[in-house]
């Protein structure tokens, strides 16, 4: 609101200027061409700054197909499997054996429900210990019968809970990318909706990671980045933009290998195209890392994750 | 003989500074006695009074770990090229240059080769002060290239943990160095190579649920925070206060997440003891 | 074509003796009804009426699961030789002797070869009827022989579960069947075979503890008892009064502790579907 | 009690009848011999009973003494590690990094506790699921480095409780077995105490089991089996006999490979004559399996479980 007060009082600024200019022999055009630029800077800032806040919104947009949407339209056929075999069976987490190209592959997806019951069972996505558990034991079976393992990355983050930090749940991440990183088969993530820091990356560490046009990535939520450095929640606007969380940003960062658009104005419109191309992509990484030897795979991965990060050379430079 | 051994990878030493900006005398927050600066560097940072904990640079905690002299620092001379052009109250450009400035560091860690009581060793050990500690592209590939030259050297790899988590300023960037150090990890599991974690005031969010806590054995220090999410996010999820040793030391031994809770003034003895195993 | 197919191993038809035995009509425990016999088997031992589950012998289950005629017993000829010499109120050689006049089988299992919707396996079924179909050497053979078979002819391996556990008159030897189990069970991992333990009523103590619950799926029948320790036992232990679903199911599922849950009559297609997989 | 009267009465009714023999040609010698004959075999019956029940009892002896003392006797170093990473640290199971003959072990043991405070934490040796997953991750630990694995057995059973159950105690044994049965490392258990069912043989799967002489080895304690075969606790000696659950019984089964001689009248009375040997014993063990390869081991192992069991051909029998 107050961007778009700003922008309407430069319009006007630049509009009486113009007015004024070449009246009386008066040359205004160099303040003119400041302000035009002025402006033209501003609106797109403001128009990223839209971009990024609508991706959210679209990301988190109630009606967006989730993991159950995709799997009931991807896959042959679907076995879930449930529990961690220790502490219960999280319902944030389906998981389980498919056909996908007349092929097994596991999937394991996390789920944010659609329903208001449902998504309070699944408890919004937001995974605790037992879920990252249980995505472990999917991915050692995977491993056991050498099935691909297919990842659908949905959740806010992490369940911010008491029992959860009683059970170690930054330890279950940590154990779960590991296991993810080290795996013996081909891994290929797709980004759905939001991929929510720690509790998405968790299952996100495979070869091929690709995310749909209007998801997001990040690593932290924008008001969580907004309350910490801008001490304000409301800023999750210009945190969303800082933080570079959209698909076209993961991929100039080279940290995903492919960006899947949507159909419509968003895979909530037209939600077959966007299943479509999905299905599309994933078909093709799959085939691809199925011409690799399980060694080869696996150093492909570490170089791959090996060479993730951006940083320069130190000059000479002064230090007390 | 110096503490810090230079070499090629000479880092220019922040210990002058340090000395000029500070008293002599320093006030504990514990027992509110005033301390002469010294003493308590000789102390290994703890009260000599009330045996409360002062906090501790990663200079400092090299220092009350390594043998005298026998550590080189071999921190790579990399910085960070803010990739996101990251702007929020203040540029992050202008903070990591700040931050650089006041610690005298490139950024919150620093890697190196040396000894505990004779047991050689690649210790990385991060810094706080440094934007919190936490993980961006710099700090993930410094704790990769110390595994590396962990397994070239065929050493054991020690890592001191104190940060919030990954560095928000550097964005998925960060985020994907949970992957790029749990990745790395494993080369030294396959080398038959010991990881021991130890984890400090705080080890939370993505270094706790990455690199951290990925220890062959895993200390915590006394005093320590160890978690995934913040207190204040957790107590407005669940609407209810969280008893005072939440996350702490305590805590997280019982509740099976650490190996041991130690005394700053034993993590020396502790990590020479545990290394003598392997 | 008759359901079982028997060859070499041919074991003795007990059908005979069931339909000699038994009335004409039986009466359901849920609902009270009597229930024509013959209707009864045609449905899956499930009260036509109410649904609830009859018992079903180790046969009566191979039926409600095999494809008609596709069933090979492959049981090995061998029985107990009571290595305790072990007396109870009767002598365990009497007490074996009388179990198998009275289910016309060598002992608490029967192994064999099967389809199931075309799916060949080898499969196990326990038959609680049996000295509560508990296992001792014979029943721990007979299992790690299935696996061996299956790891031979490259066939998933399905164990279907009616057991209070290991068998008490043969000591410390039913205890190791334990072990002998499980470390059979790793071949079919090696060789990337299947795994599939069904738990029916009841499935505890040293057969929940080993064998049962090392499937690569688990699949618990509705009706199910699934625990370790008896609950009694617990509450005792415990001082209170556990609730009527503990060990149950449904408790089981919600507790991560199996991967579905399956009505009788979808048992066999479940398993079909599950094989189609691998 | 009852038994010592049958007997008494036995003897009293032999003193009678050679009282009244030979008297008046009376020619009681038949029916002297049976009732001396029968007082003999009693009498023997009783011996082995007491036995069983005195083994049953040393086994459980207040003062006999538990892992925590045969580790501080036999290593020269133990660094204890906690925990099982998910749900907490169970007193019951302690286990570390140890130094056995200048050689590095991973030791795992069962804790009963000394003091009625130490036995209360560490529930008197009774495990909970997090101490069969500690066990777990410390036999993966040692696999990574190649320690040899060195448990020591001491438990009435793992822990009967609802939250265990809840947590899949059965489930969690069930790994434990699985685990350490395929682990690439030299294993040796030893039964100091009480084996107790399936809690005790989750650790016991090793490549060598031995016993000391006072302790016991069993599918379920002799009250448990008493009161479901006898419908009565007290007949739990009868049971004890029944069991056959001494280290004799167990060698003779060809279940255990060594019993180890206590010192005195047993480990309470003379605790450094059964460590020593205890000591001798396990350095023999360890110092044989270390001549093996790691694939010779694991057959090795395999084959000797796979051996385990007493049966025998079925005879053309008539049934039904
Ligand atoms: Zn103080
Ligand atoms: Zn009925």
């Amino acid at each position: 609101m107050s961007e778009e007060k700003t922008l309407q009082e430069l319009r006007e600024q630049i509009e009486q200027l113009e007015a004024l200019n070449s009246r009386n022999g008066l040359d205004l055009s160099r303040e003119i061409d400041n302000l035009t630029e002025k402006l033209a800077e501003r609106e797109k800032d403001t128009k990223e700054k839209l971009e990024e806040w609508d991706k959210v919104n679209l990301a988190r947009h109630p009606d967006r197909p989730g993991s159950e949407e995709y799997l009931d339209y991807l896959m042959e056929d679907f076995y879930p499997l449930h529990g961690d075999r220790l502490i219960g069976d999280d319902g944030a987490l389906i998981g389980g054996l498919a056909k996908y190209n007349g092929e097994t592959v596991m999937v394991i997806a996390q789920n944010k429900g659609g329903e208001v019951e449902q998504s309070q069972q699944s408890n919004f996505g937001m995974l605790r210990s037992e879920g990252y558990r249980k995505a472990q034991r999917l991915m050692k079976l995977a491993e056991t019968f050498q099935f691909p393992v297919l990842t659908l990355i949905d959740t806010p983050g992490a369940y911010p809970g008491k029992e959860a930090e009683e059970r170690n749940i930054g330890g279950m991440i940590a154990k779960s990318i590991s296991e993810m990183v080290s795996l013996e088969v081909p891994t290929v993530a797709a980004v759905i909706g939001e991929g929510g820091s720690g509790g998405a990356v968790a299952i996100g560490a495979a070869d091929r990671v690709v995310m749909l046009e209007n998801s997001i990535y990040s690593v932290i939520s924008p008001e969580g980045c907004a309350a910490i450095l801008w001490e304000d929640r409301d800023k999750a606007d210009e945190a969303a933009r800082a933080l570079k969380l959209t698909a076209g940003h993961a991929q100039d960062l080279g940290i995903i290998d492919e960006i899947i658009p949507e159909g419509g104005s968003g895979a909530h419109e037209d939600f077959e195209t966007t299943a479509d191309n999905l299905d599309h992509s994933l078909s093709n990484h799959l085939e691809e890392l199925e011409n690799y030897e399980e060694d080869q795979l696996l150093a492909k991965r570490r170089k791959k994750y090996r060479s993730i990060g951006s940083f320069k050379k130190v000059m000479k430079k002064e230090q007390s | 003989m110096p503490l810090f051994r230079d070499e090629e990878y000479l880092r220019v030493d922040f210990e002058d500074k340090e000395e000029k900006d500070e008293a002599l005398w320093v006030k504990c927050k514990s027992c509110e006695k005033l301390i002469f600066k010294k003493k308590l560097q000789e102390n290994n940072h703890v009260c000599p009074n009330c045996g409360g904990y002062f906090f501790l640079t990663a200079k400092e905690r090299i220092k009350t770990l390594v043998d005298e002299g026998s550590f080189t620092d071999k921190t790579k001379r990399i910085e960070s090229d803010d990739p996101l052009n990251f702007v929020d109250t203040q540029a992050y450009e202008e903070r990591v240059e700040e931050n650089q400035t006041e610690t005298g560091m490139f950024d919150a860690i620093i890697v190196g080769r040396g000894e505990i009581k004779v047991n050689p060793l690649v210790l990385a050990v991060m810094d706080f002060r440094f934007i919190g500690g936490s993980m961006g592209s710099v700090v993930g590939e410094q704790i990769v290239n110390g595994i590396e030259r962990a397994v070239e050297e065929e050493l054991p790899f020690v890592l001191v943990s104190s940060s919030g988590g990954a560095r928000m300023q550097e964005g998925l960037l960060s985020l994907m160095q949970m992957v790029k150090t749990a990745s790395a990890r494993d080369l030294l599991s396959r080398e038959k190579l010991p990881f021991i974690s130890v984890m400090t005031y705080p080890t939370t969010a993505g270094v706790q649920a990455s690199i951290a806590s990925l220890g062959d054995v895993i200390i915590a220090e006394r005093g320590a925070l160890i978690g995934f999410a913040g207190r204040r996010v957790i107590e407005q999820t669940i609407g209810e206060d969280l008893p005072p040793d939440f996350q702490s030391s305590k805590f997280a031994l019982d509740h099976g997440i650490v190996d041991s809770v130690v005394e700053r003034d034993s993590m020396r003895d502790e990590l020479a003891g545990i290394l003598d195993f392997f």
